[in-house]
């Protein structure tokens, strides 16, 4: 589908290209949150809506997150659509009652009468020295809990699809982009963090995998920027005579459990590759998928790459060691097929 | 500014409706309890908050609200959701665990959201006070007069939230009023062991807005004070925070056996119990009837006991309904 | 080793007592928490201290966790071993960044120079009716976050040595009691709450798993109140003719995958039994740990039972119908036979 | 009470030493990751928050300070750290990712822990404040006459754990000190868009402890309050809240583009730099002399070069280190 004269756009700029038209579209539909006004977002997720639609649509907030995504949830039960950012992903815990105890249950707590149509927008991932605070992707633990939808996109078309369909959707949606795939001018360049958005508004549906590349001999499922991992591994592997098909998740609520055992079932190997803390995670759930359907096809025990349950630490040899990266997606690989 | 009638009146009787919907719980609750107590066991399981003597606090502010106002509540929401008008069957249902409720069983007492009037409430300390901040900030961009307003006890004041949230309407200007409750008591925790001050509602100097204590345990004084705030909010002017002194009759739940507080401290709310000097008042200025005070406790009783009928005699919702409502 | 003349105790005075003898025995332990004084915290865990160790050393707070853990973590890092009691653990979120970003990390930090040793005490687990806010375990979520150890006791006698073993730890241990084990007299009756405990301090070791009941058909694998659940169902199950093994893991960090392993090669079956949400947690990183261990000896894939990713619900149908119980347990076990 | 004179020029010392610092980690930071910025990349990588300006706030506070006080401080941390006397060599070790550092590199910029002196940071906005109090409750506990100190920026004022911890600290009477730095921005955010009243030392009185503005970002008007406050703090005294408005010089981060402040606010910042005040109020009143000033720059500088050259010439930790202290 991609042609030469289509319009290319980083995912930072897809994101907030979804934003613009939503809120052109929506007079429900505003942003809050610490720094997305003149700043345009820290990650720019809300570039140029502030001289678009005006303070009132664009909110900076104080660093009360509790305080403002509390009151997301009482503006979208009052018939706005707040898309709140919080930062970084990492300071979830001086907000996290309002998310999971409140926005995630308050539908269920209702008996499906309130809704609570919001889009609670955070950066994740590390990788460039950011340390254990400011690096963390923590996609398993929001997971976990029941009641809120979790999307995170790895490239610009998902990127615009996905947010456009999240601030449309009458539910909380947790949207989860990884600084390293958003083409930010101030990060190590991403080639893949650059493609082709078309311009009129259009939506990925939440919850439906991506088959990244088609292969025979193993399936690589993951996430975020560690799809771009796994895609330069497939590169590698495929000249090494390993055919590997590379799933994106894409969302993790609702979780495509079909593709991950449709993948598993043709190819009949599984790495899961995870920029998130190994145990209790995202691993061991699509892992356990695969197990729970694709059982009889596998042939070796499926593997997992991920953070080995140590904090992300600053300095760079450290970090590199814990993260995963296209060299150890190879080996899993290898692994895998000697296995 | 006079009070009419009329508002003095419902107050009452609204007084009267949830003091007998609390003792109906209570009795129910308990009743399939005792004498060995089983807190899973009964028509009525679970954790039960009850109001009993806070009932002032409640009726005082209702007269001020208008169609489309929110409340935000607390794990202890009862009198307030039947002061601002909740659907009692299906408030009673919902305490009840039935498919009629108000969340078809799924929330229980401490999860009642109705949306007609818009109330919801929380087990968790304070969890509500920046979801009346956000239904203030909707009805500010949406041009509206709607106010909302978020009850919380003392000892939510010491809670985060209750920091950030004010901070929020402050800066905001939004029309929202925080309302305290205060009951001296945490559970088992007095006041002075939780709070460096002694008035909450000297807190809202922190955030640039009024605070007013309201000492006594009197409808009539949170009449006033909740005019007040709630017009001022509703013109345009912004939030307050008003702090009311009152009771809580009986324990934190049912069940506590209150060995933290004295006999003398109990016997001394028994004594100023709202629920006696409050019509002995109305009676004395002549406001009410005898004839006309019996009228009314025979109705609301009729109506709570119709209430809880209804809840006793709904279906369950089906087991696996559980299911439902994660999603829209 | 239960002798006629053993000492019986509930598992909540099993917890009082520890805490009261290393509170004796150690002039730097102490006790922080919502109504941990004169009400003895609403779970009893800290009965009897007020009247024994005072008002400085027997702390009620403000409805403040941010505060009073932060402080905890001040404290522990001073000399001091504080225990800190989070009332319920759904409310995890109004703190979870002193606990998460900040206790579980600073070890790591610091390059192992600054200990943080201090125990937080939570009250998990459904059953009776409390909604969506008072009910939940997460423990799932504890263990996915590296930094804290994460204890869960069954019984009286692990109750006991495992809090003894967490105040002498030099690390953050989260120590998570289901109040189904508890044997509260305004709790349904539970046999298996009350147990021989010995008089004397000891420890239970954080990291190792129990059997709590040896078998050979089949391995169930869980812990807390589920352990109870497991042992009726396998006696049921045993009139039946199947021999069911019962790991109850007691701590989840340290995990004993070992013990894990070892029940799944001898078994070959296994059945993963959790209160805990279902999806990305427990379950799958018990059946991915066996999957890593012992995939080659299995006889059908790992199947497991837990909360269905719906929030707890109130109404009494509803709960029972998303909680583990032996029935499901039985039947669970049955249909893993069958496979 | 007259301020001996080692204390004032100790403080400049202690100015020029950050100030320098600040300038070397800018250097390095930025020279290898321009023209094309890349964060990852360089000697230094990361966020790299720093504090040009605001050395007075830092210096006036630790002349007060003795052997076992303890420091939490913020994302912008090294002012404090150095004037309160932290290895400057492990320090910068830690800065450049080092095995040498004092978290053999896991920790960095926003998470350095000494243990002596007792200081600690963090990259999470006013979490350090509980810790400071929790410090203080072990002094307390164990009889000590020590203090904690907890610093914090105008944004974190806004956050829950202020509001906890404030409350705790009063109510507990521990002997803590809460130092504001308001340099009138959160990022980007002014503290006019951020907080509902004026000056956050107004805040001290929702927690009856005193609060005390410091409107100049003067050394020894920080000096003189502080002093006061940690000695009530030391003598049993209690909590006290002390906001010094001071001067972000430079970019919230590194690689800021500071769009949001205006070119007169900049050039207003500057003109009243502490660097140029300060030294020329000291050279004036004849306190130091130029002989000194010189003696003393080359001292400092030397020091922070030789810290630097240190943390340059340390190795890496081992990759596989990454593995160690999760646990004791
Ligand atoms: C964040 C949080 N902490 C603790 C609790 C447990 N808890 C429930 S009610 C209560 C006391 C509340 O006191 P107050 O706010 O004064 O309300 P009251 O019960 O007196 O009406 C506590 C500590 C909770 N629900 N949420
Ligand atoms: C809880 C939390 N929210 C947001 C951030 C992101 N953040 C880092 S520094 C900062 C601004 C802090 O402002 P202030 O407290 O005034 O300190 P300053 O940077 O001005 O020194 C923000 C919002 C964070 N680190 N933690
Ligand atoms: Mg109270
Ligand atoms: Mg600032």
């Amino acid at each position: 589908m991609t042609t030469l004269t289509e319009r290319k756009l980083t995912t930072q700029k897809a994101i907030a290209e979804a934003i613009a038209q939503e809120m052109e579209a929506d007079e429900s539909v505003f942003v809050m949150g610490e720094d997305v006004g003149v700043y345009g977002g820290i990650f720019g997720a809300t570039e140029g809506l502030l001289d678009r639609f005006g303070p009132d649509r664009v909110m900076d907030t104080p660093i009360s997150e509790t305080g403002f995504i509390g009151a997301a949830i009482g503006a979208a039960i009052n018939g706005m659509r707040p898309i709140a950012e919080l930062m970084f992903v990492d300071f979830f815990g001086v907000c996290m009652d309002q998310i999971y105890n409140n926005m995630a249950k308050i539908h269920y707590f209702s008996g499906g009468n309130v809704k609570v149509p919001m889009v609670l927008t955070t950066a994740c991932g590390g990788g460039y020295s950011d340390a254990g605070q400011h690096s963390q992707t923590l996609w398993g633990m929001f997971a976990h809990l029941p009641g809120m939808k979790v999307v995170v996109p790895s490239n610009p078309y998902d990127a615009k699809g996905l947010m456009i369909a999240a601030i449309r959707d009458d539910n909380p949606v947790v949207y989860m982009f990884h600084k390293g795939v958003l083409g930010l001018g101030w990060m190590t360049p991403n080639p893949r963090a650059i493609g082709p958005v078309p311009e009129e508004p259009y939506t990925v549906p939440l919850g439906k995998a991506a088959v990244a590349r088609e292969g025979t001999d193993v399936s690589v499922v993951t996430v975020g920027l560690t799809v771009h991992r796994a895609l330069d591994a497939a590169e590698t592997l495929e000249a090494k005579g390993i055919s590997t098909e590379v799933v994106d998740l894409r969302s993790l609520v609702p979780l495509d459990r079909e593709a991950i055992v449709a993948s598993v079932r043709k190819t009949h190997r599984l790495l899961v590759v995870d920029e998130d803390y190994r145990s209790f995670g995202m691993t061991g759930e699509v892992i356990t998928t695969a197990i729970e359907g694709a059982f009889d096809y596998l042939d070796a025990p499926p593997a997992r790459i991920a953070v080995p349950d140590v904090p992300i630490p600053y300095s760079r040899p450290l970090e590199q060691f814990v993260l995963p990266d296209a060299d150890k997606i190879v080996a899993g690989v290898e692994a895998l097929m000697a296995g | 500014m006079e009070i009419p009638r009329d508002d003095l009146v419902a107050m009452y009787a609204a007084m009267v409706k949830i003091r007998y919907f609390e003792e109906r719980i209570r009795e129910i609750y308990l009743d399939d309890k005792l004498p060995a107590f089983d807190i899973a066991a009964g028509r009525i399981p679970g954790e039960m908050h009850l109001a009993a003597g806070q009932e002032p606090v409640a009726v005082g502010v209702m007269p001020h609200l208008k169609d489309g106002d929110a409340i935000t509540a607390t794990h202890r929401p009862h009198h307030i959701a039947i002061a601002q008008g909740v659907d009692l069957q299906q408030m009673a249902a919902e305490i009840f665990g039935k498919d009629t409720g108000l969340g078809h069983g799924k929330g229980g007492h401490m999860h009642l959201f109705s949306i007609h009037p818009e109330f919801g409430c929380s087990g968790i300390i304070a969890e509500g006070m920046p979801v009346a901040v956000g239904a203030a900030l909707a009805f500010k961009k949406q041009g509206s007069d709607n106010v909302a307003l978020s009850f919380f006890g003392d000892g939510a004041a010491n809670q985060g939230a209750f920091h950030e949230s004010l901070n929020l309407a402050a800066l905001w200007n939004l029309p929202v009023v925080f309302i305290c409750e205060d009951n001296r008591y945490a559970i088992s925790v007095p006041k002075e062991a939780s709070t460096a001050i002694a008035d909450n509602s000297d807190r809202a100097s922190a955030y640039g807005m009024p605070g007013v204590l309201v000492p006594d345990n009197d409808p009539v004084a949170v009449y006033e004070v909740a005019r007040e705030a709630i017009a001022r909010a509703r013109d345009g002017g912004g939030p307050s925070l008003i702090e009311v002194e009152t009771d809580r009759l009986w324990g934190h739940f049912e069940g506590d056996m209150d060995a933290y507080r004295s006999d003398e401290f109990k016997a001394a709310m028994a004594e100023r119990d709202p629920m006696k000097t409050y019509p002995a008042r109305l009676l004395s200025e002549g406001v009410l009837t005898p004839e006309e005070q019996e009228q009314l406790i025979k109705e609301a009783h009729a109506a709570v006991d119709e209430a809880i009928a209804f809840a006793e005699s709904s279906p369950y919702p089906r087991p696996e309904d559980a299911l439902l409502h994660v999603f829209a």
